[in-house]
């Protein structure tokens, strides 16, 4: 009873169907990925759905979505890994019914992805390193609120960060690393127990955006004085933006999620249409702070 | 087998007044069944409805699906109806579960166990889980909200320390991920999960209604005090009770595993609201006493069908969890106004 | 009768028991001889349970010998106690609602067939044999739940019997059943009276020491008093040495000159399940008792009348209106209280303090300015009630679990009295209660029906009906069967209306 | 305002004995005070631990941090104390509050009311979740695990749907942040949240143990079916208590979207569980009928001391959770002896 040949549309228009199985649905960051794909979908008059698990450890979650958009039969699948080996089986079941897979956000580990549209997260990762390096003169203590520790981006953004420091910056000692789930309370409550244990403290590095507006609110409840202390953050959002042109935060780094979703769905539709593929797309980061946040380059990548 | 000797013969309005003789004893089984069927019958819209709301959903492959998303919290929840029909709760099985998990990836990756003794022992070492809640429970008399609280935040921290925080796969052992995936019918995709789910349920049946187990689990949770003095000995059968939930654990962390072939060390939290959720909506009370399987199975199947056929037909996720909320207590509700009329 | 053989079949000496605050028992000593019933008797609180919870391996002494034909032994728990042979009926049902009769009787000693599976049809076998041996109409496959309290004592008995015991003992068996009831009982124990076994049997039923029992000890707070031969004493005799003071001889009231509008009106009565077109007539001053066997609806009546089951058809008017009532809280706010036969579920809070418990029904009166409970009214209500009705308690603040169980039914009664009702429903009022504080229930509620009240007295003790009722009204299988005036009415007269419809009571 | 006050006075060691005459009750009430310092005797041994393994712990600073991270969490427990000690559970606590900032994001931003006026309709919005979880349970009958579970994801669906799963930020009224955030102790940044907090705690206390809703959530708790029969309109208490649980859940809602500057709409899951613990290691009962105000404070701030000591003392993430896990179990366990021998 398998229907191989998946050129058939979801829910009876003759639009062709993409699902995207995204790491997340809730965050901005997410959302700002639906935002592209929704764009792209426009614009190459494709149906799409976009679902993601509840939180990033979710990986039954994930596997339980991506089986259920596999049952809907789809003309391509966007597919961003929790965990690439996880859905291996149901990935090579996409691959026997015919349905292209275009992986987004971070690679998948299997040949099967016709191509990945992502952001280099430990390129990333080194420049919020080199900025915060450069902002305390290249000494003293800094330290971490990292999102999370077991998946591949909040991994790459600690690893990045930290092998930058290793390898460039002799004279800067990461005291701490804490991961706060990116909620931003907790991660707000466990930067004030950084800053309590460490008053010496010169920088803080947030990897995302939970995280980076957690510790701005650190920052703010504990009344240090920004100039003594610099943070650095990661992706957007209007905190985060604030923060920066308050002074609060130093800058930050942001990827552009809007352009992974725009070229997922793009490559889908070329999938589809048979065309080749580059190995990967990458969609690029950018570093920001008081000096350009307000270029239209930049607030092209930014979200609220 | 019949659908009423899965239900539990305490089910009392179901087997009241036929003791005298047959033919009212006939009557009443049948009435019997029908109640079953009532209980099933809010599945049962629930199916028809997504039946005709889109043609991808009544299909052998997704209906396959169904019962695999619901393979391992329905196990989770088989075991945990034993725990909450003694008055009992446990929270920790769903990072008690993933901790399994990441000991299966111990034994056969790290250790390099041959498969069947690394699943045996992930089995036996829920048990062991299961027996340390047990022990802390019915021999230290800490609550059990609290003590297989203390276990939940354990496992997690566990299954994390020991894993490294990094997944573990199951290189050496190959196989391993056929336990829950093998196709075992020819030319459908029916994994040797839900056949293992359904053994489960038949087992967990008759361990319920007919042993002395079940029978002791629904007469600590009725009246502790009152069994303690008959006799019983009711701090040997709780750790009996929350071991037996821990070997429902361990398998469970053995086929979740096996599904994602690799031990996922996070995670899981939450988990356990769901397969508590299905308990309860299969009518079993929180205070203790009454239950039965076929409604744990019931209520995990109705968790899983509304899931997946909210998503087949493609309603937006944040609508999604405002659907099921709205569905679990309208099901709720019409099942207990049936039970009332009884 | 009795044989009497050189050494007791039970002896304990010296016993002594103490709870925080209380010294339950002192002292004690008591020995039962081979085939004989010893009656145990004493006040509320005197210590009887304590003593026969000590037996039963519940409670460890704090000191005492125990010896069974001569040998000393120390019991080490329920399990124990049934192994040596003592066998228990509790005082507070120990049941599970959720299983059947027969998975009740049979817990701990179920047989498995093939070894592992339970056969509850053998299971129901086993147990239809015992009630047919006993006499007993159950119905083995049913749930606890659904017993009324009468069947759950039948239950609890039948548990008791269906060891193979040696010492039987019997904490106010009889509480909660009416004189049908009582003669099967009794019949029950002399069938299981031989020169192997003796029986331990507790009542606060002074007129059935004479017809069931052969010596009677009594206790009083919690001291050892005095052992009686029951041929050579009478019941007065006994009562002093247990309240340690003679009490006042019996009347009986007249009826009261009615004419006045009633105070509380039924008409049509009529539930799915039993009651049939029920209706009668309270009045001011007066108490209306009502009579009838096990299951004959009386409960029932009182239920559907404050909202607590539902009625299916039924018109009740308080004070010349027409009521709604639809739940206990209806009935409350239009001044009827109804105290439930069921104390342990329906009754007390045994989780909170006997204040708590004593202005339950009344709080609202507590409610000071600024909505702040007052809880130094609460304090001295609470006293005030342990002092009128001497319950026996160590501080108001006691919990309800810790009171011995008349003295729980004291708290209850307390609950009602405490509340200014104008119809007040007492269901099984006494039930548990002594002789010197059943007196004195009786008088406080001759004094609150002489100060206006309605008083409607529910009880399976005729004796108590004929004391204490102006008039009386029989039911018989959910019908009422006749409303006598005091003066009309004998115990024969009442069990005949009784009985009209019954071929057989519903026991035999 | 002396510790016994906060305590509910029918809690019968602490006041046994007490009532005849006046010497034995001012020792009674010695004792009782001495009871509830013991039962803070875990929080104290935990405290004193972590200002010896780190100087920077038991600062001024860090104390008020410690508060701030209990003040939400605390506030959800406080209310969720009086459904507990009902017999109920809130399950909707944690999303509902989530809910709730998403609504004061509405109020304020999108439709410019004044901070006031959005304040005052967040929390009763709050008591309208509440009263709907009453009406759920106490009308229609549905067993409250299963009534604030539906909520829970509706509320948690609705919270997206409504935002467009996007946070809310509430640039008209800047001073919204205040609520929470505001110093208002000079030389020391004491927020008004934490004021808030305290004067919430003495509120919760004065109306479990001396008004008629917290004397009816005991007895309702301890024997639902006699406090009935007694003439209590139950049904009506348990809305009540339901509604009043709302509201704590309204405040906790400002007071988070307050710290945050923003409506966050995700989130939220979790978070009551941790009220529950709170809760339930203070020694309330989940089979209803005990509890106090105090224990709950003292839950939560073993809870929030716990996971702020740990950072200070840089334990690796992955044996924070096992270390809260054992000190909860080690913690409940000793609370228990302690009460068992009084
Ligand atoms: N667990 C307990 N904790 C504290 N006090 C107790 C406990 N059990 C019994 N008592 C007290 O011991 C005394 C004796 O109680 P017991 O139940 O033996 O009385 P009883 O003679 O059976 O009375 P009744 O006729 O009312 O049943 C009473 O004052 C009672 O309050
Ligand atoms: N909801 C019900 N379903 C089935 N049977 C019921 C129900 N309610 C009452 N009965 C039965 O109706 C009869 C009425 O009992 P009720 O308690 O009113 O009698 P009573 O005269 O007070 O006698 P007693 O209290 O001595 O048993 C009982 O046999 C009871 O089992
Ligand atoms: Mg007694
Ligand atoms: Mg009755």
């Amino acid at each position: 009873a398998s229907d191989t040949g998946g050129e058939t549309a979801a829910s009876g228009g003759d639009k062709p169907y993409v699902a995207l199985v995204s790491k997340g649905f809730q965050h901005q960051f997410w959302q700002a990925v639906k935002t592209g794909a929704e764009q792209a979908a426009d614009e190459y008059d494709v149906e799409i759905t976009f679902e993601g698990p509840d939180t990033e450890a979710d990986v039954e979650q994930q596997i339980q979505m991506l089986q259920t958009a596999l049952d809907k039969s789809p003309a391509a699948i966007g597919f961003a890994a929790l965990d690439s080996q996880a859905a291996g089986p149901l990935l090579q079941q996409a691959n026997d019914q015919g349905v292209p897979v275009i992986a987004f956000d971070s690679g998948v580990d299997s040949d099967i992805p016709l191509t990945t549209a992502a952001t280099d997260n430990l390129a990333a990762a080194a420049a919020a390193a080199e900025h915060l390096a450069d902002a305390v003169g290249h000494e003293g203590k800094v330290a971490m609120v990292v999102h999370d520790q077991t998946s591949v981006t909040g991994q790459q953004r600690r690893d990045g960060f930290v092998d930058y420091m290793d390898a460039n910056e002799p004279g800067i000692e990461i005291v701490d690393i804490q991961y706060g789930g990116g909620d931003q309370a907790k991660s707000a409550d466990l930067a004030k127990a950084i800053l309590s244990a460490n008053p010496d403290l010169k920088g803080i590095y947030g990897s995302n955006e939970g995280s980076a507006i957690g510790v701005v609110q650190a920052v703010k409840e504990l009344g240090i004085d920004p100039a003594t202390l610099a943070v650095v953050g990661f992706d957007s959002g209007q905190a985060q933006m604030d923060a920066i042109r308050d002074g609060l935060m130093l800058g930050a780094i942001t990827q552009n999620p809007v352009g992974i979703g725009y070229e997922t769905v793009k490559a889908a539709v070329e999938a589809i249409d048979g065309k080749e593929l580059p190995e990967t797309i990458d969609t690029g980061f950018y570093w920001y702070d008081t000096s350009n946040i307000d270029d239209d380059e930049i607030q092209a990548v930014l979200y609220e | 087998m019949s659908p009423t000797s899965l239900t539990t013969s305490e089910n009392g309005s179901a087997a009241a007044g036929s003791a005298l003789d047959a033919g009212p004893a006939r009557f009443a089984r049948l009435r019997g069944s029908l109640q079953q069927l009532l209980a099933a019958a809010s599945l049962i819209v629930i199916v028809v409805f997504f039946s005709f709301a889109s043609s991808h959903f009544f299909t052998a492959n997704n209906l396959v699906s169904i019962l695999t998303a619901a393979t391992v919290t329905g196990i989770l929840a088989l075991g945990t109806t034993f725990v909450i029909i003694t008055g009992g709760i446990d929270l920790s099985i769903g990072t008690g579960m993933v901790f399994c998990g990441v000991m299966a990836g111990v034994f056969l990756t790290y250790w390099g166990w041959p498969l069947w003794a690394g699943v045996a022992a992930t089995v036996l070492f829920g048990a062991l889980l299961g027996l340390i809640n047990g022990v802390n429970v019915s021999v230290l008399g800490i609550p059990p909200f609290i003590a297989t609280l203390g276990m939940m935040l354990i496992a997690a921290g566990l299954s994390l320390v020991i894993s490294g925080t990094k997944p573990i796969y199951f290189n050496d052992t190959p196989e391993f991920q056929d336990i829950m995936n093998l196709s075992i019918v020819p030319g459908l995709r029916f994994p040797m999960g839900v056949a293992i789910f359904v053994v489960m349920i038949v087992a967990a049946a008759l361990l319920l209604s007919r042993t002395i187990v079940g029978r002791y689990a629904f007469s600590i949770g009725s009246n502790e005090a009152a069994t303690a003095l008959s006799g019983v000995n009711v701090r040997r059968w709780k750790l009996t009770i929350y071991t037996l939930s821990g070997l429902f654990v361990g398998l469970a962390g053995v086929l979740s595993a096996s599904r994602l072939s690799s031990a996922q060390p996070t995670g899981g939290m939450g988990l356990e609201l769901e397969a508590i959720a299905a308990v309860v909506i299969g009518g079993t009370s929180l205070q203790g006493g009454k239950g039965s399987i076929v409604g744990t199975v019931i209520g995990a199947l109705i968790m899983a069908t509304l899931t997946n056929g909210l998503r087949i037909i493609s309603v937006p996720q944040e609508w999604q969890s405002v659907a099921v909320g709205v569905v679990i207590l309208i099901a709720v509700y019409l099942d207990m106004l049936r039970r009332r009329r009884a | 009768m009795s044989a009497v053989a050189a050494t007791p079949l039970l002896e304990l000496d010296g016993v002594s028991k103490g709870f925080p605050g209380v010294q339950a028992l002192d002292d004690v000593r008591l020995d039962l001889r081979h085939g004989e019933v010893l009656a145990l008797v004493g006040e509320n609180g005197a210590g009887k349970s304590t003593l026969m919870k000590l037996l039963a391996g519940i409670h460890t002494p704090d000191a005492g010998t125990f010896r069974l034909n001569g040998r000393e032994l120390a019991i080490e728990g329920p399990r124990h106690a049934q192994e040596l042979g003592i066998s228990i009926i509790h005082q507070e049902f120990n049941l599970m609602p959720d299983l059947t009769v027969a998975q009740n009787i049979f817990i701990g000693r179920e047989r498995r067939s093939a070894g592992v599976f339970l056969d509850d049809r053998a299971l129901n076998r086993r147990a239809r044999d015992l009630f047919d041996h006993l006499g007993l109409a159950l119905d083995p496959a049913e749930p606890v739940s659904r017993l009324t309290v009468a069947r759950q004592q039948m239950v609890e008995i039948a548990k008791a019997l269906s060891f193979d015991a040696k010492v039987l003992i019997m904490d106010e068996p009889t509480a909660a059943l009416n004189d049908a009831e009582v003669d099967v009982l009794f019949e029950l124990i002399d069938r299981f009276r031989s020169p192997e076994t003796g029986v331990i049997y507790i009542s606060h039923r002074m007129e059935e020491l004479s017809r069931i029992s052969d010596r009677i000890t009594v206790l009083r707070d919690g001291r050892y008093i005095d052992t009686l031969d029951t041929a050579a004493t009478d019941q007065r005799e006994v009562i002093s040495l247990m309240v340690g003071r003679e009490l006042g001889g019996e009347q009986r009231p007249a009826p009261v000159p009615s004419g006045a509008e009633p105070v509380l009106s039924v008409r049509g009565l009529s539930t799915k399940h039993l009651l049939r077109d029920v209706g009668f007539d309270v009045h001011a001053g007066e108490i209306l008792g009502f009579a009838g066997l096990m299951g004959a609806g009386r409960t029932e009546v009182a239920r559907a009348i404050v909202g607590a089951d539902r009625r299916e058809s039924g018109v009740i008017t308080v004070h010349g209106r027409e009521a709604d009532i639809r739940n206990p809280a209806d009935a409350a706010r239009l001044g009827i209280g109804y105290l439930s036969e069921d104390r342990k579920h329906l009754g007390v809070l045994l989780e909170r303090s006997v204040r708590e418990n004593v202005v339950l029904a009344s709080l609202r009166d507590y409610v000071g300015a600024l909505g702040f409970v007052r809880g130094g009214r609460i304090e001295a209500t609470g006293q005030e009630y342990v002092r009128k009705l001497r319950i026996k308690t160590p501080s108001t603040g006691q919990l309800v679990r810790n009171l011995s169980g008349g003295n729980q039914q004291k708290v209850v009664i307390a609950k009602w009295l405490a509340k200014d009702c104008d119809v007040l429903i007492f269901d099984e009022p006494t039930r548990g209660i002594d002789v010197g504080a059943k007196e004195e229930i009786y008088v406080l509620l001759r004094e609150l029906a002489d100060q206006g009240k309605a008083v409607v007295m529910i009880s399976s003790e005729l004796p108590e009906v004929l004391r204490l009722a102006n008039r009386i009204a029989v039911m018989a299988e959910g019908r009422l069967t006749a409303v006598l005036d005091n003066a009309d009415a004998t115990q024969e007269i009442v069990m005949d209306h009784a009985t009209r419809f019954s071929a057989e009571g519903t026991l035999l």
